[in-house]
């Protein structure tokens, strides 16, 4: 096959948001009836560079090209005049519409002012054939399953006939049928010419459909291969980059404690899919895989924060393992959530009243919170967290990211919980602040506490973990020692698994 | 909202000049101003205390506030004319039973209290001055009867009420129902209560058009809102002045501005004052007399300014009506 | 099934009520309490229409009762004062309604200030302005507009005529153009249509100044009816427009429901309760009881609809 | 991906608005006292700001309830209606049974039953609280018309008068009521868990979920208190105005007490207020009142200053509403 020349060029590219340096080298290229694959470890620069080519954001440096002639977009409408379209992973779909409706939203056929549905209906229908999707065209989106929205955003991305098609996470709600379907429909596309960027993090995927792959790393695309000429294991390796020799900070095979906590058949589709495990007292168990395999669902399913899941939760009281509600598994749960700004805390509020708020029980006498009691807590735990702020009454909003996130910790630990949920704990966060986190981890662990941590940097779970729970396309794929070598880790993730349709 | 700044100041300027024995300050609290009424009332009175204040030697110096209908708010407004120190007190009540409050408190501070036009549901005040709203209705319905027998016609009436809390309202229904128990010539088929509200006024009247076909005359407790009716009835096509066989017989309260020129036309049959200018010259009389220390010789039910009876015969004769003139 | 339920509800209570107050009072079932009724609906329906598109969009306008005082007192101020006609006057009265429409639409979309309190402080502010400019007073129209507003062909209304067009005028409008359909879609996911591009800003705008147009008419159908403006002119009226709309299944989260047939199931409610107890003579106190009852009824519904369709997304 | 941009902006927002927010409310105040003071010195005698105080009472206490139900995040429009139903039971049942307590008591009940009718449809059903509390003062209005027939109950027993009419030492009863109310309010919100998590809970209900706030009950929770305030609102009215009736509920009284909440720089998109500067900007809007009849300005352009006022203060608020 003779190689056709970039509908895209994009090179040079940088930008930053204020002092963080999003994108600092970006290339990337496209080529009509190729499918270019975009892969990197969260915080790599993907977003940023999609923003870029989609005209919501204008780089400091670098060029866009589009067959040949350089471009400059002042915003989303002349990306979508040089023919680019999205589909984001975030559906923007119109639940009382119809299909028809939905596809053509934004550039109704008309006539005479009134919408043209034999039209609009007619042409819906073309394009959602394109795709090789029978969707009846006239009922509302309400109803429809996630893969058939996606269709309908698909559709409406086809609708502008664009050359340049980008889909953004496409696959990360659908089920294995859907998916399939998806990729049948990207196929198609490639043969009618459209160049198309897709990015997932789902690597099986990728081979299953790119023919080239570009990886970005901190900013920096580090590499572009032919999908041909290499393998699932280099790529990751190369969105991880050199994992640094930095030594384990835990034991390799600590004896385990008594089961704190297992976990049977936990089900929440497209969430979580049949996840089971056990988790022990004073062991760091690492949840390894990459972003968008369900890490967060599954432990946001746990606890019950996403609506109802089916499974079978038990907790270990006084008389042994004993089936509990979520709400229950929550009164002993300390979570750090992934949203620190979000979820984790209450930006307005000081320091000391963030940290009180989980533990106003313990710091109320007859419903009157004790401000002494409050202060005297607060400042312990500054001072056992070495956090830096002016005093306890220091707004959170005002304060390092590093130190919100201690600040998180706190809250919680006040609390003397049994078990320790961590999720993506050090995104964002100087090396400094990244080890203070680990290594309170590890004391908390060592001080009898259940930890489950969740993160996208191999290197900091090989350093804390005593096992790790393979969490691949929605479910648990199997555990690992925690001697597993990063081969084997790696190795884990990219190895083929059955798809399972969920129930 | 209240007034005790306005109040307060006029205090000082009172103070200022050193009020003579025979300069009096008058507290007047509307608890609303919604209607050409209540205008023409305050014009009268002003007029009413120059002619009668001369003639008693008696300067009187008004201070006006308005309530917008929030008993509240006039009780609020009372108290600021009592802080200030005026004279008397005249106020129309928003609410029959929440101006016992204000009374009991210009009691309290020795200030005579007169209501006007609406009297006090509970704490009796110094005196009260108004139209007689249940003569009124009565001598509109006995006319309203004698002209149905002078007809030889059958009454079949529906009365359109007021608004309940109104004891105006209530007298007049409360007159009209006791002619109409004495008088063979007139029955009422239905009572529609309207809130005082146009619109329940037509719809009301049509509903009730639509459920008495029948019925053939009406008795309507204020004409502020005629045409309401005046529709509900072209509606039905009997809207027609008197001697047209489609006629339908109108007996209402008050003879306000909108009604005069239908009466005029023969469209109102029967229809007794409401006399702003009757009323205001008895409120002057009575605050001059207790301004003086003087007993302003009320009957049990108060000072009270009979309304006149209006026919289209009549209409164009009588004598300083405000309605007529009034705009 | 409660879905079914919830969809079907109201045209079955209706159909209860109808046959009920037949019963009670035989003549309630005539061709021409029929009429009446459909004409005391008039205003509320013109108002409710405007309503039912701010609903769409899952915002609320309740300035528009007081719009409609204000139109119309301006209007009847021209004609008593300046001695425009009727249908001059009228049209000064839309000019009005837009303006202060437009001015919601300002405080809503650029200084993005919460709907609910945005018009909630222009109805104060409008209604103010209204009572300044009558001294609050009764003024009488004249016999021209009067028969206007009672003016009937055969035996159905002129006015009724008018409010049915204009109803299907804006529910074809929603139905079948593109700016109705970008309300539409507003209603589903504001966040959304942003996303995609529409013109949210623009098409929300537009919403409230047609709100208040239809406000305006509203209060010149109501007073040209009455023949006469008084302040009672309005009163209320968003709060019963707000009543019809959610009576009629149209969801306050926006997006969900039918102009037509959920302002005219609607308003047909709580109209044949008001005619029905006149019919039967029953205590009038009992109305505002009945109403608030209704829309608690509805609003329940509409919530467990919402949770329904929140679970099936 | 984070990028920091949004953030600089809503650490801008939650720094700089607050400060700006009352630095305006200040200047107007000031302007308004000025005003006072040029057109008429006397208003600062001690007698007259007493009944200035006594005037205002009734909003003040209406006032503080909306204003936990505002923190809380939401709105409670049938505040006034549940004072005027509430006072109409109270009084029923004082001039039935003779008992002063027991009328009191029934007032208070009632208006916390209708609070918790809002607060179980809000935080429970997840219906709108607009509308909820919306179709509540339709009932609740409709409910006093009917069993008074929209007249008035003035039959209450004497004793009720002389101790709510009383002036222990100097001070009316209404005013220590109002000042005592306010106080008690600021201490639940300040001091107290519930008070904490209702202030969690306006600012970030996801996050206070995770913080193991009990979000629903607490929502509840601010509707009853809200509905209690206006019951102790309905026994001050009723007192002062000696009689209780439907029409005390009239529709200009909601609008007052939004208007005193947001004076008081009391959040309509929750989490941020404080009861005393609520009741503080009850007193404000009276005043407000005054100055604008002293300066022969009409009722009803007060009406359109009260409207703009609300609209401008919420427009400032706005970007904290937006950044949160």
């Amino acid at each position: 096959m003779t190689v056709p020349p970039p509908v895209l060029t994009m090179t040079g590219l940088r930008k930053a948001y204020g002092t963080v340096q999003a994108v600092s080298d970006g290339r990337l290229t496209a080529r009509a009836g190729e499918v270019m694959a975009l892969l990197g470890a969260n915080g790599a620069g993907k977003s940023t560079m999609m923003n870029l080519l989609g005209g919501l954001v204008s780089p400091d440096a670098g060029q866009i090209g589009i067959a040949g002639q350089a471009v400059s977009f002042a915003g989303p409408t002349d990306a979508i005049r040089a023919g680019i379209a999205f589909v984001q992973q975030e559906l923007s779909v119109f639940g009382s519409m119809t299909v028809a409706e939905n596809v053509f939203a934004g550039a109704f056929p008309t006539r005479a002012g009134r919408i043209d549905r034999a039209a609009m209906q007619s042409q819906a229908r073309a394009l959602l054939a394109q795709l090789g999707a029978t969707i009846d065209v006239g009922r509302p989106v309400d109803g429809l399953s996630t893969g058939d929205r996606q269709m309908v955003e698909i559709a409406r991305a086809l609708r502008a006939r664009p050359r340049i098609l980008i889909f953004d996470e496409p696959t990360s709600s659908l089920s294995g049928r859907e998916k399939a379907l998806l990729h049948t429909a990207i196929r198609d596309l490639k043969a009618q010419g459209v160049a198309i960027i897709y990015i997932s993090h789902f690597i099986s995927d990728v081979f299953d459909i790119c023919d080239r792959i570009t990886v970005m790393r901190n900013g920096e695309t580090v590499a572009e291969r032919l999908a041909s000429q290499t393998d699932q294991a280099e790529v990751v390796r190369l969105m991880l980059g050199e994992i640094g020799a930095a030594g384990r900070i835990v034991p390799d095979d600590a004896v385990p404690g008594p089961v704190a906590l297992r976990v049977v058949g936990l089900t929440a589709p497209p969430r979580i899919r049949e996840a089971s495990f056990d988790l022990h007292r004073g062991e760091i168990l690492g949840i390894w895989g990459l972003l968008g395999a369900g890490r967060t669902e599954l432990v946001r399913g746990l606890l019950g924060l996403d609506g109802p899941v089916a499974g079978r939760i038990e907790l270990h009281g006084p008389n042994g393992l004993a089936p509990v509600p979520p709400r229950d598994l929550r009164a002993v749960t300390a979570f750090v959530t992934e949203d620190r700004r979000g979820e984790g805390l209450l930006l307005p509020f000081s320091v000391s009243d963030n940290i009180a708020l989980p533990n106003l029980d313990a710091l109320s006498q007859g419903g009157v919170v004790q401000r002494g009691r409050v202060r005297e807590l607060a400042l312990r735990l500054i001072r056992t967290l070495s956090i830096k702020v002016s005093g306890p009454a220091q707004r959170v909003g005002t304060l390092s990211g590093g130190n919100q996130q201690k600040v998180v910790l706190a809250k919680w630990l006040a609390g003397a919980p049994t078990i320790l949920i961590l999720d993506e704990p050090t995104r964002g966060l100087d090396l400094a602040a990244k080890d203070d986190i680990l290594r309170l981890a590890v004391d908390l662990a060592g001080q009898g506490v259940a930890v489950l941590l969740i993160s996208s940097e191999l290197e900091e779970l090989m350093r804390v973990s005593h096992r790790y729970l393979i969490v691949r396309e929605r479910c648990v794929a199997g555990t690992l020692p925690g001697h597993a070598t990063e081969a084997e880790l790696i190795a884990a993730l990219s190895a083929p698994v059955a798809v399972q349709v969920p129930a | 909202m209240n007034y005790s700044i306005t109040a307060l100041a006029a205090a000082a300027v009172l103070a200022a000049q050193g009020a003579l024995a025979n300069d009096i300050t008058v507290g007047l609290s509307w608890n609303s101003k919604t209607q050409p009424l209540e205008a023409a009332w305050e014009d009268y009175m002003k007029a009413e205390a120059e002619r009668q204040g001369a003639a008693a030697g008696v300067t009187i110096t008004w201070v006006i506030n308005v309530a917008d209908a929030d008993p509240s708010r006039q009780a609020s407004n009372i108290e600021d004319l009592i802080t200030q120190g005026v004279n008397v007190i005249v106020a129309r009540a928003e609410d029959a039973g929440a101006i016992g409050a204000s009374i009991r408190a210009a009691n309290a501070a020795g200030i005579p209290f007169v209501t006007f036009d609406r009297a006090s549901g509970t704490v009796a005040p110094t005196a009260h001055v108004g139209g007689d709203s249940y003569d009124q209705a009565l001598t509109t319905a006995t006319a309203f009867a004698d002209l149905m027998k002078e007809q030889g016609i059958e009454g079949k009436c529906i009365e359109l009420q007021g608004a309940l809390t109104d004891v105006n309202a209530i007298n007049r229904s409360k007159g009209w129902t006791e002619v109409d128990a004495a008088r063979p010539e007139i029955s009422t088929l239905v009572q529609v209560p309207t809130e005082w509200n146009p619109e329940l006024f037509r719809s009301g009247m049509a509903n009730a058009l639509r459920a008495h076909p029948e019925a053939n005359c009406a008795f309507i407790a204020s004409d502020f809102a005629i045409t309401a009716v005046q529709s509900a009835l072209e509606e039905v096509d009997r809207w027609a002045p008197a001697g047209d066989a489609r006629h339908f017989w109108l007996a209402t309260q008050d003879l306000l501005p909108g009604a005069v020129p239908l009466m005029e036309g023969g469209y109102i049959d029967v229809s007794t004052t409401y006399d702003a200018f009757k009323h205001s010259e008895e409120l002057v009389r009575v605050v001059i007399a207790l301004s003086k220390g003087e007993d302003p010789m009320c009957g049990p039910d108060g000072c009270l300014a009979k309304g006149r009876v209006v026919t289209p015969a009549t209409i164009a004769t009588i004598e300083n009506l405000w309605s007529k003139t009034y705009k | 099934m409660m879905r079914g339920v919830l969809n079907y509800g109201f045209p079955l209570i209706l159909a209860g009520l109808v046959v009920l107050f037949g019963v009670l009072s035989p003549s309630f079932l005539g061709l021409a309490n029929a009429m009446g009724i459909l004409h005391a609906m008039v205003p509320i329906v013109v108002v409710a229409t405007g309503m039912a598109l701010v609903v769409m969009l899952g915002k609320l306008d309740i300035s528009v009762g007081a719009i409609g005082f204000a139109g119309m007192s301006m209007a009847a101020m021209l004609i008593d004062g300046a001695g425009w006609s009727p249908l001059a006057a009228s049209a000064a009265a839309l000019g009005v309604g837009a303006a202060l429409g437009a001015l919601n639409g300002f405080v809503v979309v650029v200084l993005r200030v919460n709907p609910l309190i945005a018009t909630l402080g222009t109805m104060i502010a409008f209604r103010g302005l209204a009572l300044q400019i009558t001294d609050s007073r009764v003024m009488v129209l004249p016999d021209a507009m009067r028969n206007f507003g009672n003016w009937t062909i055969g035996p159905v209304f002129f006015d009724v005529l008018l409010a049915g067009a204009i109803l299907l005028a804006v529910h074809l409008v929603h139905r079948e153009t593109p700016f109705g359909r970008t309300i539409t879609a507003i209603g589903n996911d504001e966040a959304a249509a942003r996303r995609i591009g529409l013109p949210v800003g623009r098409t929300v705008f537009a919403c409230f100044v047609i709100s208040g147009v239809l406000g305006a008419l509203g209060g010149v159908l109501g007073a040209a009816q009455v023949g006469a403006v008084t302040t009672f002119l309005g009163k209320g009226m968003e709060f019963t427009a707000v009543a019809v709309v959610v009576v009629g299944g149209i969801s306050l989260f926006g997006g969900r429901g039918s102009v037509f047939w959920g302002v005219l199931l609607g308003a047909l409610t709580f109209e044949i309760i008001r005619a029905g107890l006149n019919h039967v003579g029953a205590n009038p106190y009992f109305y505002q009881l009945i109403g608030g009852g209704i829309i608690f009824v509805a609003m329940y519904a509409a919530a467990l609809k919402a949770r329904e369709t929140r679970l099936q997304d | 991906m984070i990028s920091p941009a949004p953030d600089r902006s809503a650490a801008a927002a939650a720094i700089v608005q607050p400060g700006l927010q009352t630095l305006i409310r200040v200047a107007v105040f000031a302007a308004v006292l000025i005003g006072i003071w040029w057109l008429s010195p006397v208003f600062f005698r001690p007698s007259n700001l007493i009944n200035v105080l006594v005037q205002a009472s009734m909003l003040a206490i209406l006032a503080l309830g909306m204003t936990v139900v505002m923190i809380g995040g939401g709105i409670d429009l049938s505040l006034p209606a549940n004072m005027a139903l509430s006072g109409i039971f109270g009084s029923m049942a004082m001039s039935a049974t003779g008992s002063v307590g027991l009328g009191c008591a029934a007032m208070l009940v009632t208006g916390a039953c209708i609070g918790a009718l809002n607060g179980a449809a809000v935080a429970y059903l997840r219906m709108i609280p607009f509308v909820v509390t919306l179709a509540m003062m339709t009932m609740a209005g409709g409910l006093s018309v009917w069993i008074t027939n929209s007249t008035s109950i003035s039959n209450q027993p004497e004793p009720f008068f002389t101790l709510f009419l009383s002036r222990p030492l100097g001070v009316p009863m209404a005013v220590l009521i109002m000042l005592t109310a306010g106080l008690v309010v600021q201490a639940i919100l300040g001091l107290t868990r519930f008070g904490w998590q209702v202030y969690a809970v306006g600012t970030n209900p996801a996050a206070s979920r995770i913080s193991r706030v009990p979000v629903a009950r607490v929502l509840f929770q601010t509707y009853a208190l809200a509905g209690l305030l206006a019951g102790l609102a309905a026994i001050v009215v009723t007192a002062r105005l000696g009689s209780a009736s439907a029409n005390v509920g009239n529709d200009s009284v909601i609008l007052d007490v939004v208007t005193a909440c947001v004076i008081g720089g009391v959040s309509i998109y929750g989490g941020v207020g404080r009861p005393m500067a609520a009741l503080a900007g009850a007193v404000f809007v009276l005043v407000l009142g005054n100055v604008l009849n002293l300066m022969g300005v009409s009722f009803f352009i007060g009406l359109m200053l009260k409207g703009a006022i609300i609209i401008g203060l919420v427009a400032l608020d706005g970007a904290r509403g937006r950044s949160a």
